[in-house]
C-alpha cells in the first residue's frame, strides 16, 4: 500500500470536485460521498501505518519542472511522523463529516460544505505527505485556502467575512517567512528536499547565523499557522465558522500543521541553539498567555480556541526543550480531546443556539450523552491522571526540565493549572446551576453522538502508546531508522514531576469548583470585575487594536502617500510637459498676427541670425 | 511547410473580409463572424503545437522572402540595406501565439457585450489580432515595429469608440504615452539599421556581441548601453513601469471590457516579449549591467502597485494595480539574471495574461450586470450570483499567487532567482507578496462576501456558456500551476539561449 | 578718369537693398511696399551689372541676368498692384497693416 | 551660333515642356474663342490631357541620355527626369481637383484662366528642375512664382483670397530679391551662371575670403528659397495663404510648389557647394562645416510646424503646418545629406509619398466642404456615418502623414532617419526632435481622425463625389497603401531608371 500513499489525498479531492459540479443535484446526500471518499483514505492510512511500523521510510519522486540545471521534484514520502498523521487527520476528519451530517442539517448550501471539507482534508493529507519543503509550502497554502473558505462558510455575516480575510492574511504573514527560508535552504543547499537538506547541515554546509535566520523563519510559518504569539489573533476570530470546521481546522489538523514543520525540520532546528531557545520560549509564553486570556472569556468556542492556541504553546514548548516526541505525543491526544470538546459544544450550541456560556447553565439532565462525553474532554485536557492529556502534559513537563528550563518549566505548571481551572470553569457554568435560556432543548442526532463517542474513547486512551509504565512505543517509532533525528525516544525526568502536575491540575479543577458551583468564592476573588487586569484580559492584551494602529495605519499611509505620488508627481509632470508644449504653441501661433511685414522681419531676422553667426564664428564651425 | 507562420498571421483577414462582406445592421451576423474570425489563427497556432509536441523542430517553419531594399548599394553588398518579410518561431513565440490566439477568441466571444457599430468592433478586433500574431513571430525589428503600431492604431480606436466614460481620454493618453515609447523604440532600430544595415534579429546579436564585421558606421560600447537604454525605456512604457503607468490604468478603466482582456493579456506582454527578446537577446553584455536598476524598479512596481491597489474604490482599477504590481515580478525575474528568475519572468507573462483576462471577463460580466464596478456598490453577490462569485474567487486567488495556480509559481522562480542575487531587494520586495492578498481579498470579499444588496437580488448567474471562457482560462492556470513543465518545457531552448548569452 | 572700385557699387547695392528692406517692412500703404520690393531687385540688379564690368571674371551674362531680373520684377509689380486693385474694391483700403483677417 | 547648331540641339528632349505649352496657349485661345454657354470646366480635361501627354513623352524621354541644351540653359538629367515626373503627376491631380472645385460665388467670374494658370506655374516648375543655368532657373521660379501668386488670388470677389494673395506678393517678393541679391553675389565671384562653369570655380577657390562670401551667398539663397517650401522662420507666410487661396491653389501650393523648391534648393546648392571647402585647409566639405546651420533651420521648423498646428481649428491651416513640418523632416535628410547613401531616393520619396497622401487628404476636404464656405475640422465630424469611403481615405492619408508604419509616410521617414545615423557622428539630436515632434503631430492627426471615426455627427448629408475625385482618391489612397506596404515598386523604379543621379 506505502508505493499507493499517494491516492489517500486525492480521493477526497476527487469526491469534493464530483460534490462541486453535481452538489446541487445531490443535496444532503452529498455527505455520504464526502464520508465514503475519506473513511476510504482513512482505512489506506492505517495500512500504511501498519506496514510503516517495520518497514523503511519510502520515498518516490518525479521532476516537477526544470530551472535551469536544478531539477524541482515532486512526490511523497512515508516517513514513521507522516503515517502517524496521516491517520489522525483522516480519522478526525472522517469523524467530522460524519458529525457535520446532524450538525449542518438543512443548510442550503450543505454540498458545498462538503465539498470545502473534502478539499481540506486533500491538501491536509498532501501537507503530511510532502517529502520536500516545496511540495509542503504548496499545500501549506492550499490548506490556509481551505481554512479560510471554511472559516468564511456563512459569507453573509460580516464577522465571518472579517475572520476569514484575517486568517488568511496573518497566516500568509507568516507563511512569507516560510517561503523565504525555503528558499534560502534552496540557495545553501540547493535542493528542496528533506533528506539532502538535512544531510548538507549535517555536513555543516551552512553557517550558525545563516542557519540560526533559516531556523527562525521557518519558525515565523509555523507561528502563523499554529497561531502562536504574536500572529495568534487569527485563531479565536475564526471560530466565526461552522463548529465541525473549528474542531477540524482549528484545533485538531491545520493548527498543528506549525508543530508538525517545527517537527520535521528539526534538525534544521536542533542545529542551532539560539533557535531552540526562541521556539521553547515563544512556545512558553504563548502557553500562558493564551491560557490567562482564555479564563475569562464567556463565548465558549473562543474559550476553546485560546485553550487550543495554549495548547499549541505547549507543544512548542516541547519541541523547542528537544522533546520531539512529546511535542507530537501532545500533538495527537490533543487532537482528539480539543476535537472532542469542541464537538460537544457544538451539539450544545446546536442544542440552545448560543455561545455565551453566562446564557447556558444546568445542561447536564438535558443532554445526557454530551455532558459526559464533554467532561472526559475537560478532564483529558486539564490532564487528570490516567487519562491521555496527563501523559502527554508529562512528557513535555520533563523535557522541559530536562533540558533544564526551570522558568518554561514551571510556567509550563501554572499553565497547566489555569487550563484545568478556565475549562471546569467552562463546564460548571454550562452544566450545573440552573438552565438560564428556556430553550427546550434535546440531545443531538446519532449521527453527532457517535463521533463524538469515538473521540471520547481515544481521548482515554490513547495516552498509553507512550507512557513511563508500559512503555515508549510512540517515541521508538518516531525516532527509529531516522539518522537525522538525535533526541532519546523518551526522556527520563524526576517522578515528582508527575505528581505535581497532577496537583495543579486538580487543584485548578477545585477552585473552579467552589467558585462556579459552591461559590464559597466570590468571581472576583482572583482578579476584581473591571479591574485593570480583568479589562485587559477580556480585551485579549489589546493585541488586535496595537495591530490595527501600528501595521494597519502604517499600510494606509503608505498607500496613501502612494497616491499622493502618483496624482502630484508623475500628474504634475504630465500637466507640465503637455502645458508646455500647448503654451508654445499658442506663442506661435499669437507671432502670426497676420501683419504681412512681420513675417517679412522675420524672414530678415532668419536671415540675419544666420549670417550673423556665419560671420562671427567665420564660417569655420562645425 | 513555411507558409503556415504566413496563414497564422494573417488567417484574420479571412474574417475581415467576411464581416465587410455583412450590412452593418446584422447584429448576431456580425458577432457570429467576427467570432469565427477569431477561429483560424486559434486552429494554425494548434496545429503549430501539435507539430512541436510531435517533436517537429520549430526552425523548419522559418519564413524569408525579400521585401524592403533602401538606397543603391547593391554594388557593394545585396543585402545591405535591406529589410525581409521574416517570420519564424520558437517555444516562447509560440506560447505567446498560442495565448494570443486563445485570448482574442475568448475576446471575441465576450464582445457580445458591445451595443453599438459591431463592423467596425470585429474588424478593428481582428485587426489588432494581425498585429499581435505579428509582433510575436517577426524576425526583424522593422516587421516588429510595423506590427507593434498595428496593434497601436486599431486599440486607439477600440478604447476611443467602444469605451466607457472617459474613452477619448483614455485613447489619447494610450495613445501619446505609446507614441513616445514608440519613437524611442523607432531611433533605437533605426540607429541599427542604419549602423549595421541589417535589422535581422540573430544578425545583430552577431554584430552586437561576437563583433567583427563591417558596419557602415561604427557602434561605440557606450552607444550600445545607449540602445539597450533606449530599448528597455520603449518597452518599459509598454510594460508599464512605474512612473509611466498612468495611461495603462486609464485605458483598463475605461476600455470595453473584451478589449482590456486582450490588453492586460497580451498587449503589455509585448513589453515585456521585447524586453527579453531584444533587450537580452541582443544586448547581453550590456542588459548584464542594468539588471540592477531593473531589479529595482521591478521591486518599487510590485509595491506601488500593491500599495495602489490597496486603497482603490473601483475594482478594475484595482485590478489595472495589480498588472502593475505583476508586471513588476516580471522585471525582478529578468533583473535577477539568475535562471530560475528568466524563467519566473517568462512564466509570469503567461500566467499573467490567463490570470488578468479571467479577471477581466469576470469584471466585464459584472458590469454588465449590475452597471457598476465600483466596490462600494457591489457586495454580497455570492448569495445571488453564486457562481460568478465562485469564479472571481478563483481569479483572485490565481493572481494572489495561490499554489496550485500558475502565478505562485511564476512569482515563486522570479523570488527564487532574486533571493540569489539581490537578497536584500527581495527581502524588501516580498512584503508585496502579502500586500498582494491583503489588497485582493479586500476587494473580491467586498464584493462577493457580506450582506447581499437588495438591488441585486433579482441578478441572474451565469449560465453555462458564459462559464466556458472562465473555465478554460482556470483550467489552464490551474494546469500550468499543477505541472508547470507544461510551460517549463517549450520555453526551455529559448530561455537556455539567453542564459548562455548572459554567461550563465 | 579713374575707374570707380567695384567696392563702391557692392556697398551702393547693399544701401539700397537695406533700404528697399526696410520700406518693405515698414511702410503702410501697401503702393510704397511694392515699390520698395522693386528697390531690393534693383539692387540686386547693381550687383550683377557692376560685376559683369568689374567682377573677378568679367563677362557680359551679368547685364543679360539683370535684364532678365527688370523685366520679371515688372511682371511681379504688375501681378501685385492687380491683386492690390481686387482688395481695394472689397476693403477700400490700401493700408497693408488692415490685411489680417487671416492669422493666427 | 547659327540655325545649324540650333537645329543640332536635341529638342525632342524638350518635349514635355513643349506639351505643357502647347496646352497652355491652346487654352488660352480656347477660353477666348469659345462662346461663354460652353462651360469652362471642359478646359480642365483638356489641361488634364495635356499634362498626361507630357507625363507619356516623359516616360518615353526616360531612356535618353544626358541632353544639354543652349549650353545647360536646359539640361534634361535623371535629377530633372526624376523630379518632373512628381511635378506632373501632382498637377495632374491638382486639374482633377480644379475641374471639381465649385466656390460659393461659383466659376463665372474666373473663367478659364483658373486652368491655365495651373499649367504656366508648372512649366515654371518643371524649368526649376531642370535647368544648368541660373538665370533660366531663376525664370522658372518666377513663372512659378507669379502664376500662383494669381492663383492664389483668383477669387477676385473673395477678400480672404485676395488678402492671400497680396502677402504672397509682398512676401514672395522680398525672398525673391533676396534670392537674386544672393545669385548676383555667386555671380561676381565666379563671373558665371552656369552652375557647372561656377561649380569648378568654386571647388578649386582656395582663399578663404572667397570661402567666406561664398557662406554668405549660400545663406542668402538658401534664405531666398526657403520661401518656397515654407521652412521656419520664412514659413509665416504659409498658412495664411493656404486659408485664403482656394482648396486646389492650397494643394497646388503645398505639392507641386514645394516639389518644384526642393528641387530649386538642391539643384542650385547641391552642384555648387557640395565639392566647395569648409575650412581653411579643405579638411571638412561645406556642407559637412555647415550643416549645424540647415540642422537648426530644421528643427525649429519641425518644432514650429507641429507645435502651432496644435492650435488649428481651420483644416486648411491646420494643413498648412503641417506641411511646414514636412518640410522640416525633409530638411533634415538635406541638413545630412542623407548620410550620403540615401539624398536623393530620400527627397524624392518622400515628396512622392508626400504627394499622394496630401492630395488625397485635400480632395477629401475639399468634397465635404462642397461650395459650403466652411473649413473648420468639425466639418469632418461623423464623415464615418456619412460616407464611410470618404471617411477611410481620409483616415488612412492622415495615417501616413503622421507616419504610421504600412503607409509611405512611414517608409519615407525611415529613409530620412537612415540618412540622419549612417554617417559617424550622426545627428542624433536633429532625430530626436524629429521622433518627438512626429508624437506631438499624433495629437492633432489623431484629432481629426477622432473627429471622423469617434464622433457622430448632426447632419447626416452625404457629401455627393464627382468622379474625377474619386478616382483620384482612389489613386491616392492606394498608392499610400501600396508604397507603405512595398515601396519598393517606386524604389527599384527610381534606381533603374534615375540611378544614384551622378549625372546630376
Amino acid at each position: 500500500m506505502m508505493e499507493n500513499a499517494w491516492l489517500i489525498p486525492l480521493i477526497p479531492l476527487f469526491s469534493s470536485v464530483i460534490l462541486l459540479i453535481f452538489g446541487k443535484q445531490l443535496r444532503e446526500s452529498a455527505a455520504y460521498i464526502g464520508i465514503l471518499a475519506v473513511l476510504v483514505s482513512f482505512i489506506c492510512s492505517v495500512i500504511v501505518l501498519v506496514e510503516r511500523i517495520d518497514a523503511p521510510t519510502y520515498k518516490q519522486e518525479i521532476v516537477w519542472l526544470v530551472t535551469g540545471e536544478v531539477n524541482i521534484t515532486a512526490g511523497f514520502e512515508v516517513t514513521a511522523l507522516n503515517t502517524l498523521l496521516l491517520v489522525m487527520v483522516s480519522l478526525v476528519s472522517c469523524l467530522v463529516q460524519i458529525y457535520s451530517k446532524g450538525y449542518m442539517e438543512g443548510e442550503k448550501r450543505f454540498s458545498i460544505f462538503y465539498t470545502y471539507l473534502g478539499f481540506f482534508t486533500f491538501a491536509m493529507l498532501g501537507l503530511v505527505l510532502s517529502p520536500n519543503l516545496l511540495q509542503l509550502y504548496f499545500f501549506w497554502e492550499l490548506v490556509g485556502l481551505g481554512s479560510f473558505l471554511l472559516i468564511g462558510f456563512y459569507f453573509y455575516k460580516k464577522e465571518a467575512k472579517e475572520a476569514a480575510k484575517k486568517a488568511f492574511i496573518m497566516t500568509r504573514i507568516g507563511d512569507l517567512g516560510l517561503l523565504i527560508a525555503i528558499i534560502l535552504l534552496f540557495w545553501k543547499t540547493g535542493s528542496f528536499d528533506f533528506q539532502e537538506i538535512f544531510s548538507s547541515i549535517g555536513a555543516g554546509e551552512i553557517s550558525g547565523g545563516m542557519l540560526t535566520l533559516i531556523a527562525l523563519l521557518l519558525f515565523a510559518g509555523a507561528v502563523g499557522k499554529s497561531g502562536q504569539f504574536p500572529l495568534h489573533s487569527w485563531l479565536p476570530d475564526a471560530m466565526e465558522g461552522p463548529t465541525p470546521v473549528s474542531a477540524l481546522i482549528h484545533a485538531a489538523t491545520m493548527v498543528a500543521a506549525g508543530v508538525y514543520l517545527v517537527a520535521v525540520t528539526f534538525p534544521i532546528f536542533s542545529a542551532s541553539s539560539t533557535a531552540m531557545e526562541t521556539v521553547a520560549v515563544i512556545g512558553g509564553f504563548t502557553a500562558i498567555f493564551a491560557a490567562s486570556i482564555a479564563l475569562v472569556q464567556k463565548d465558549i468556542k473562543r474559550i476553546l480556541a485560546y485553550s487550543t492556541i495554549s495548547q499549541l504553546g505547549y507543544m512548542m514548548l516541547a519541541l523547542g526543550t528537544a522533546g520531539y516526541t512529546a511535542g507530537i505525543f501532545h500533538l495527537l491526544t490533543h487532537a482528539f480531546f480539543k476535537a472532542l470538546l469542541f464537538l460537544a459544544a457544538g451539539s450544545i450550541i446546536h442544542a440552545i443556539h448560543t455561545q455565551d456560556i453566562y446564557k447556558m447553565g444546568g445542561l447536564w439532565k438535558k443532554m445526557r450523552l454530551t455532558s459526559p462525553l464533554f467532561l472526559i474532554g475537560a478532564l483529558s485536557i486539564s490532564g487528570v491522571p490516567l487519562l491521555s492529556g496527563f501523559f502527554s502534559k508529562d512528557e513535555i513537563l520533563v523535557s522541559a526540565w530536562v533540558n533544564g528550563n526551570f522558568l518554561l518549566f514551571w510556567i509550563a505548571m501554572i499553565t497547566a493549572f489555569l487550563t484545568s481551572f478556565y475549562v471546569f470553569r467552562l463546564f460548571f457554568l454550562i452544566f450545573t446551576g440552573q438552565p438560564k435560556t428556556e430553550v427546550v432543548s434535546k440531545e443531538s442526532p446519532f449521527s453527532m453522538v457517535l463521533p463524538m463517542g469515538i473521540l471520547g474513547i481515544l481521548a482515554v486512551c490513547s495516552g498509553y502508546i507512550q507512557t513511563p509504565w508500559f512503555g515508549s512505543y510512540l517515541g521508538e517509532f518516531l525516532v527509529k531508522g531516522n539518522k537525522f533525528l538525535l533526541v532519546p525516544a523518551h526522556s527520563e525526568g524526576p517522578a515528582w514531576i508527575m505528581a505535581a502536575a497532577a496537583v495543579f491540575s486538580l487543584s485548578g479543577i477545585l477552585l473552579a469548583y467552589l467558585i462556579y458551583v459552591k461559590q464559597t468564592i466570590s468571581r472576583n476573588f482572583l482578579i476584581k470585575e473591571g479591574s485593570f487586569i480583568n479589562t485587559t484580559l477580556i480585551n485579549k492584551y489589546f493585541i488586535d487594536e496595537t495591530y490595527y494602529f501600528t501595521v494597519g495605519k502604517t499600510v494606509k499611509g503608505l498607500a496613501l502617500f502612494c497616491s499622493y505620488i502618483e496624482r502630484f508627481v508623475i500628474g504634475g509632470f504630465e500637466w507640465a510637459v503637455t502645458g508646455t508644449i500647448r503654451s508654445l504653441g499658442s506663442a506661435g501661433a499669437r507671432l502670426q498676427s497676420g501683419q504681412v511685414q512681420v513675417y517679412g522681419v522675420a524672414v530678415f531676422a532668419g536671415l540675419a541670425v544666420l549670417v550673423i553667426i556665419y560671420a562671427l564664428t567665420g564660417g569655420l564651425i562645425r | 511547410m513555411t507558409f503556415l507562420l504566413s496563414v497564422l498571421v494573417f488567417s484574420p483577414i479571412l474574417g475581415i473580409l467576411l464581416l465587410l462582406l455583412t450590412s452593418k445592421q446584422h447584429e448576431s451576423n456580425l458577432k457570429m463572424f467576427g467570432f469565427i474570425g477569431t477561429v483560424p489563427p486559434l486552429l494554425v497556432s494548434l496545429i503549430l503545437y501539435q507539430y512541436y509536441a510531435s517533436g517537429a523542430s520549430l526552425a523548419d517553419f522559418t519564413i524569408k522572402n525579400n521585401w524592403i531594399r533602401f538606397g543603391n548599394l547593391s554594388q557593394y553588398d545585396a543585402k545591405l540595406f535591406t529589410v525581409d518579410y521574416e517570420l519564424a518561431i520558437d517555444g516562447f513565440s509560440l506560447v505567446l501565439v498560442l495565448m494570443t490566439a486563445l485570448l482574442t477568441s475568448l475576446a471575441a466571444f465576450a464582445s457580445h457585450s458591445i451595443k453599438k457599430e459591431w463592423k467596425g468592433y470585429f474588424v478593428l478586433l481582428l485587426f489588432l489580432e494581425i498585429g499581435m500574431l505579428g509582433v510575436f513571430t517577426a524576425q526583424n525589428l522593422v516587421l516588429f515595429f510595423l506590427f507593434f503600431e498595428l496593434t497601436l492604431i486599431s486599440a486607439f480606436f477600440l478604447v476611443g469608440k467602444w469605451g466607457f466614460a472617459e474613452k477619448e481620454k483614455a485613447a489619447y493618453s494610450f495613445l501619446l504615452y505609446n507614441g513616445i515609447g514608440s519613437a524611442i523604440l523607432l531611433i533605437v532600430i533605426m540607429i541599427l539599421f542604419a549602423r549595421a544595415g541589417t535589422t535581422n534579429i540573430q544578425a545583430l546579436t552577431h554584430i552586437i556581441t561576437i563583433g567583427g564585421v563591417p558596419t557602415i558606421a561604427p557602434i561605440s560600447a557606450t552607444m550600445k548601453y545607449a540602445l539597450l537604454v533606449g530599448l528597455v525605456a520603449a518597452f518599459a512604457i509598454k510594460l508599464p513601469i512605474f512612473p509611466m503607468h498612468r495611461w495603462m490604468v486609464m485605458v483598463h478603466v475605461e476600455a470595453p471590457t473584451p478589449i482590456v482582456m486582450l490588453h492586460a493579456g497580451v498587449l503589455l506582454k509585448i513589453g515585456a516579449y521585447g524586453m527579453i527578446r531584444f533587450g537580452m537577446g541582443i544586448f547581453p553584455e550590456q542588459f548584464k549591467s542594468v539588471a540592477i536598476y531593473l531589479a529595482v524598479l521591478g521591486v518599487i512596481n510590485f509595491l506601488y502597485g500593491a500599495f495602489m491597489a490597496f486603497i482603490q474604490t473601483d475594482f478594475k482599477r484595482v485590478l489595472a494595480y495589480s498588472s502593475i504590481s505583476h508586471m513588476g515580478v516580471v522585471l525582478i525575474g529578468l533583473g535577477s539574471l539568475q535562471a530560475a528568475g528568466v524563467q519566473g519572468a517568462v512564466f509570469q507573462v503567461v500566467s499573467h495574461g490567463l490570470i488578468a483576462a479571467l479577471l477581466f471577463y469576470l469584471v466585464g460580466i459584472i458590469q454588465e450586470k449590475t452597471d457598476t464596478s465600483l466596490i462600494s456598490d457591489l457586495g454580497g453577490l455570492a448569495k445571488t450570483v453564486p457562481r460568478l462569485s465562485g469564479w472571481l474567487l478563483a481569479g483572485s486567488f490565481a493572481s494572489l499567487g495561490l499554489p496550485g495556480m500558475s502565478g505562485f509559481v511564476s512569482e515563486f522562480l522570479a523570488f527564487l532567482g532574486l533571493f540569489k542575487s539581490e537578497p536584500w531587494l527581495a527581502a524588501i520586495g516580498s512584503i508585496g507578496i502579502v500586500m498582494t492578498a491583503v489588497y485582493m481579498l479586500r476587494a473580491v470579499l467586498d464584493i462577493t462576501f457580506g450582506k447581499e444588496k437588495e438591488k441585486y437580488e433579482h441578478l441572474t448567474d451565469l449560465n453555462w456558456l458564459q462559464q466556458i471562457p472562465a473555465g478554460i482560462l482556470l483550467l489552464l492556470i490551474v494546469s500550468i500551476g499543477v505541472y508547470p513543465s507544461l510551460l517549463g518545457e517549450p520555453l526551455q531552448r529559448t530561455l537556455d539561449a539567453i542564459m548562455i548569452g548572459i554567461g550563465r | 578718369m579713374t575707374e570707380v572700385p567695384l567696392s563702391a557699387y557692392l556697398v551702393l547695392a547693399l544701401v539700397l537693398f537695406c533700404i528697399g528692406l526696410y520700406g518693405a517692412l515698414t511702410k503702410r500703404n501697401t503702393v510704397i511696399v511694392l515699390i520698395s520690393i522693386e528697390l531690393m531687385l534693383n539692387a540686386a540688379n547693381i550687383n550683377f551689372v557692376a560685376f559683369s564690368r568689374l567682377g573677378v571674371t568679367p563677362s557680359i551674362t551679368g547685364q543679360v541676368f539683370s535684364l532678365f531680373s527688370i523685366t520679371i520684377a515688372a511682371a511681379e509689380a504688375a501681378v501685385g498692384l492687380a491683386i492690390l486693385m481686387a482688395l481695394y474694391r472689397r476693403k477700400k483700403t490700401v493700408n497693408i497693416d488692415e490685411m489680417d483677417t487671416l492669422k493666427h | 551660333m547659327d540655325l545649324q547648331t540650333m537645329l543640332n540641339y536635341h529638342w525632342e528632349a524638350m518635349i514635355p515642356e513643349f506639351i505643357i505649352l502647347g496646352t497652355t496657349v491652346l487654352l488660352t485661345l480656347l477660353d477666348l474663342f469659345w462662346p461663354p454657354y460652353i462651360k469652362r470646366r471642359r478646359l480642365a480635361w483638356i489641361g488634364l490631357i495635356g499634362i498626361l501627354l507630357s507625363l507619356l513623352s516623359l516616360l518615353a524621354v526616360l531612356p535618353i541620355e544626358v541632353v544639354s541644351i543652349l549650353d545647360d540653359s536646359f539640361r534634361l538629367d535623371s535629377f530633372a527626369k526624376a523630379f518632373k515626373m512628381l511635378l506632373l503627376v501632382g498637377a495632374a491631380f491638382v486639374m482633377l481637383l480644379a475641374e471639381s472645385y465649385e466656390p460659393k460665388e461659383g466659376m463665372k467670374e474666373q473663367r478659364g484662366e483658373f486652368y491655365y494658370l495651373f499649367l504656366t506655374a508648372l512649366l515654371g516648375a518643371m524649368i526649376m528642375t531642370s535647368s544648368g543655368d541660373l538665370i533660366t532657373l531663376f525664370i522658372g521660379l518666377e513663372l512659378l512664382s507669379i502664376s500662383s501668386y494669381i492663383l492664389a488670388g483668383i477669387r477676385k470677389h473673395h477678400t480672404a483670397s485676395n488678402e492671400a494673395a497680396m502677402k504672397y506678393v509682398i512676401s514672395g517678393g522680398i525672398s525673391t530679391a533676396i534670392t537674386l541679391f544672393g545669385m548676383s553675389y555667386l555671380y561676381g565671384l565666379t563671373g558665371s551662371t552656369n552652375l557647372k562653369a561656377m561649380s569648378i570655380i568654386m571647388k578649386e577657390t582656395v582663399d578663404t575670403q572667397f570661402l567666406y562670401l561664398f557662406g554668405l551667398a549660400f545663406f542668402m539663397v538658401l534664405v531666398g528659397l526657403s520661401f518656397k517650401i515654407a521652412s521656419a522662420p520664412f514659413h509665416m507666410w504659409a498658412p495664411d495663404v493656404y486659408q485664403g487661396a482656394p482648396i486646389p491653389v492650397t494643394a497646388f501650393l503645398s505639392v507641386v510648389s514645394k516639389t518644384a523648391g526642393f528641387a530649386i534648393i538642391l539643384r542650385i546648392l547641391l552642384s555648387l557647394y557640395r565639392e566647395v571647402w569648409g575650412d581653411a585647409v579643405g579638411a571638412f566639405s561645406f556642407f559637412e562645416s555647415n550643416s549645424i546651420y540647415i540642422a537648426f533651420l530644421a528643427g525649429i521648423t519641425m518644432i514650429i510646424g507641429n507645435v502651432v498646428a496644435l492650435r488649428q481649428r481651420n483644416l486648411k491651416r491646420l494643413f498648412a503646418y503641417s506641411s511646414i513640418a514636412h518640410a522640416g523632416y525633409l530638411l533634415v535628410a538635406f541638413a545630412t545629406l542623407g548620410g550620403q547613401y540615401f539624398l536623393f531616393d530620400t527627397f524624392w520619396f518622400y515628396l512622392l509619398a508626400y504627394l499622394f497622401m496630401n492630395l488625397g487628404a485635400f480632395a477629401v476636404i475639399q468634397v465635404v466642404s462642397g461650395n459650403t464656405e466652411q473649413e473648420g475640422i468639425d466639418m469632418l465630424t461623423g464623415l464615418y456615418q456619412r460616407s464611410p469611403w470618404l471617411a477611410v481615405a481620409m483616415g488612412i492619408s492622415i495615417l501616413s502623414l503622421a507616419g504610421i508604419p504600412g503607409t509611405a509616410g512611414f517608409i519615407a521617414k525611415v529613409s530620412i532617419f537612415l540618412g540622419a545615423f549612417a554617417v559617424d557622428p550622426g545627428f542624433y539630436v536633429l532625430a530626436a526632435i524629429m521622433a518627438g515632434t512626429t508624437v506631438i503631430s499624433y495629437i492633432y492627426y489623431f484629432g481629426i481622425l477622432v473627429q471622423l471615426f469617434l464622433r457622430s455627427s448632426i447632419i447626416q448629408t452625404k457629401p455627393k463625389v464627382p468622379a474625377g475625385i474619386n478616382i483620384l482618391v482612389a489613386v491616392c489612397v492606394l498608392m499610400t497603401i501600396l508604397f507603405g506596404l512595398a515601396p519598393n515598386i517606386a524604389l527599384d523604379f527610381f534606381h533603374q531608371h534615375f540611378g544614384d543621379l551622378l549625372d546630376f
